[in-house]
């Protein structure tokens, strides 16, 4: 371990505010690249269920029509 | 000749492809990524110059690499969706830029705060750093270009014909920025490799780079698979994959 | 099966633009009128003083060129979209390409010509040294092809959505920059009398290539357009 | 003559916005054969045609003419077809006879002073030079239409020809028609109205609605 106590790590040698600033900003990022992938892909397959519901509504009212 | 490659192109093969290799990489980017930042912040020795600001070299020059290389492998899918009209390849482009998009923004955030405590301004006009900020230009200018086309189809040929063109650029903008950075040298002394990097230091860098690479890989397989489902979202396999709450 | 002359292709598409720009003659006025005004622009900005005008002005000649090739070029395929001749030119047994080049041309004589005829007017009034007009006027008659061959790929990739105008600024302008890079340090050397054929070298060469990668890609750019 | 199998569409899938137009669709045509595609709107007929034409790819499936893909051999392909659709590909700021010219130099064919009497062939005698905006909807139709009277094009692509044309203008047109069929070429065409001359190699291929 470089630095003996915790405040030491994070004063970075005096760079402390850059280093985290770079890391924060990065893992920020990277962060939300991967949420919003994530959350797209929820959306896309809740926009599935709906059209599958959707043609389930119209199958349904095309049988009472001919019933 | 491309026989092999040719079953991926049935788009619910390519989708069981990605969810299998989807596990590996997430694995591989979570342990580099952890050993890699704890390895690099913590257990690396400072630099005996820039003591430790230098730790931001761990997290730029892996995103700089991986701004490149998700750069070229976005123009290689693009050719191959281009040459052999592979639809999947053409939803390869579009998954890979928006991570490459960001490891370049990555790699210029972390490149203006490296220069900040080293040359004393946020900002410097070096080469390598100009080049960084036109290829976020040329990434930005194939995401707002897929997004400007309604028709998803063609909105992928568009973006694939662009990312072609601008990789036949790249190193021709490479090449002019760094002959222009040398012409206006006087302004600024720039020197930004850093000079033989000793094993210590090497290792964390090189898993940061399997981490971050890793990172891309996963990001680039889930978009994969949002946009295979979204191109056949009327077909009965997508249907009854997403009934089965997968 | 006809006779196959691509000359008669290549001329009759030219011809037909190049009279579409004379009859409605603001086509070709408006990018001159935009670059005189773009240049009138800096002094006020950055004030009179001759010294520092003529220190900027191949650059600002340059990007006030690159800006109104740019808006000349969202007419360059919008028209022919508009009116279905775009369709016709595909469906047409000569290779698209080559129309493209005919276009490009048809383009670059209607807006690139003028200026480069003009750049002696403009460098008088950013007070250019004698000697850097040369290697102004020849960048120019070098440079604004190319200009014209990179935008068409913008023109071609946005010619089917409505606001793509602002889009193909974004497409094209980081396209531009290694032409701005060799055009202006050409002039920059030029003003300092010293050798500037290799820059203008590097220009040819990026021509040389335009010329050949280009319409390919412009061609297919249209398809997808069409499509 | 044999019936060579001019154009042959094998199983042509095509979706707009997530709704699929039409599924593994597969039809062919011969020479000297015309074929109507009749359907209610938004049923894709002009989305097939333009297909055909290729101008857009479809999903999967090919199209063949003379048994050769036309993705391959578009150049070729080209040379043999007519397409006219929605939008007439007539400029307005040029006269009627400079967009005649225009257009055949594009396709190939040799242009000599016939430009003229085409045109008035068409009824558009002393609008020749007459910058095209400044005629009717008809009369631009007319002078898009004078390409089927001088071409070398043996397949016929027509989207909604009969559109803003006068009885006299449908008549001459249909007549025109039975010349090109006479010659082995053939059409493949959609319209609303019906054909009001009787051909006798008539195919009608009925594209229904799909939610």
């Amino acid at each position: 371990m470089q630095f003996e106590s915790l405040s030491e790590f994070f004063a970075m040698g005096g760079y402390g505010f850059y280093v985290w600033l770079s890391f924060g900003s990065c893992s920020a990022i990277l962060l939300a690249v991967f949420l919003s992938s994530l959350r797209d892909s929820k959306k896309l397959r809740n926009e599935v269920r709906a059209q599958m519901r959707r043609e389930e509504r119209i199958k349904k009212a095309k049988q009472q029509e001919q019933a | 000749m491309w026989k092999w490659l040719h079953p991926y192109a049935k788009a619910e093969r390519a989708y069981q492809l990605c969810n299998t290799l989807l596990p590996y990489f997430a694995v591989i980017t979570v342990v580099c990524l952890a050993v890699g930042w704890v390895w690099g912040l913590a257990y690396a020795p400072a630099d005996y110059q820039q003591k430790d600001s230098y730790r931001i070299i761990f997290i730029h020059v892996p995103s700089a690499i991986l701004s490149m290389g998700a750069y070229s492998s976005m123009a290689i899918a693009a050719i191959i969706a281009l040459v052999w009209q592979i639809r999947n390849a053409e939803l390869a482009v579009i998954s890979i830029a928006p991570v490459g998009a960001a490891m370049t923004a990555i790699a210029l955030i972390t490149g203006a705060a490296w220069g900040k405590p080293m040359w004393g301004a946020w900002w410097v006009w070096d080469a390598r750093l100009t080049s960084e900020l036109i290829l976020l230009f040329l990434y930005l200018g194939v995401l707002s270009l897929y997004h400007a086309f309604e028709d998803k189809k063609s909105a992928g040929r568009a973006a694939c014909i662009l990312a072609v063109v601008g990789v036949i650029n790249l190193p021709i903008i490479h090449f002019s920025v760094e002959w222009w950075n040398t012409l206006h040298q006087g302004a600024t002394i720039t020197k930004f490799d850093t000079s033989a990097i000793d094993p210590s230091m090497l290792w964390p860098l090189l898993i940061n780079i399997a981490a971050f690479a890793g990172f891309v890989g996963v990001v680039t397989l889930i978009r994969l698979k949002n946009e295979i489902l979204q191109c056949e979202k009327h077909r009965p396999w997508v249907r009854e994959l997403i009934g089965r709450g997968e | 099966m006809a006779q196959h002359s691509y000359w008669q292709l290549f001329t009759s598409v030219y011809r037909k633009d190049v009279t579409l720009a004379f009859r409605q003659r603001s086509e070709i006025v408006n990018p001159l009128l935009f670059f005189l005004i773009v240049i009138t622009l800096f002094p006020l900005a950055i004030g009179p003083e001759p010294a520092l005008l003529a220190r900027m002005a191949p650059g600002i000649i340059w990007v006030a060129a690159l800006l109104s090739t740019m808006l000349g070029l969202d007419k360059l395929f919008r028209d022919d979209f508009n009116d279905g001749s775009l369709e016709q030119l595909i469906a047409s047994p000569y290779p698209l390409s080559l129309s493209v080049l005919a276009k490009v041309s048809a383009h670059w004589t209607t807006t690139g010509l003028p200026m480069v005829i003009m750049a002696p007017v403009f460098a008088l009034l950013m007070n250019l040294e004698a000697q850097a007009l040369g290697a102004t006027v020849l960048t120019l008659l070098i440079g604004t092809p190319l200009l014209s061959f990179i935008g068409a790929i913008g023109a071609a990739l946005t010619v089917g959505l409505q606001k793509g105008g602002i889009l193909m600024s974004l497409l094209v302008l980081p396209l531009y920059i290694p032409v701005l890079i060799f055009a202006t340090s050409a002039i920059d050397t030029s003003s300092m009398s010293l050798a500037y054929g290799g820059q203008l070298a590097i220009l040819g060469a990026m021509l040389a290539i335009a010329c050949v990668c280009a319409p390919i890609a412009i061609s297919s750019a249209l398809k997808v357009s069409v499509s | 003559m044999r019936i060579t199998n001019l154009l042959e569409i094998k199983s042509v899938t095509c979706t707009k916005q997530e709704r699929c137009l039409f599924e593994s669709l597969s039809f062919s045509l011969e020479a000297g054969q015309i074929m109507q595609i009749e359907g209610p709107n938004g049923a894709g007929k002009t989305s097939l045609l333009r297909i055909i034409a290729g101008f857009a790819r479809p999903d999967d499936g090919e199209i063949l003419f003379d048994n050769k893909s036309i993705s391959q051999y578009y150049d070729e392909f080209a040379a043999q077809l007519l397409f006219i659709g929605h939008k007439t590909g007539v400029n307005g700021q040029l006269s009627a006879y400079e967009n005649v010219c225009h257009w055949l130099h594009v396709h190939g064919c040799k242009v000599d002073e016939q430009a003229y009497d085409l045109l008035a062939d068409l009824g558009l005698v002393g609008l020749e030079d007459v910058p095209v905006r400044t005629l009717s909807a008809g009369q631009q139709r007319r002078v898009a239409l004078v390409r089927l009277w001088h071409n070398n094009a043996k397949l016929w692509i027509l989207d909604e020809p009969f559109t803003a044309l006068d009885k006299k203008g449908v008549a001459l047109l249909q007549a025109q028609f039975k010349k090109h069929l006479a010659q082995g070429g053939s059409i493949l065409l959609t319209t609303h109205q019906d054909l009001t001359t009787h051909f006798d190699a008539l195919k009608t291929l009925v594209l229904e609605y799909q939610f």
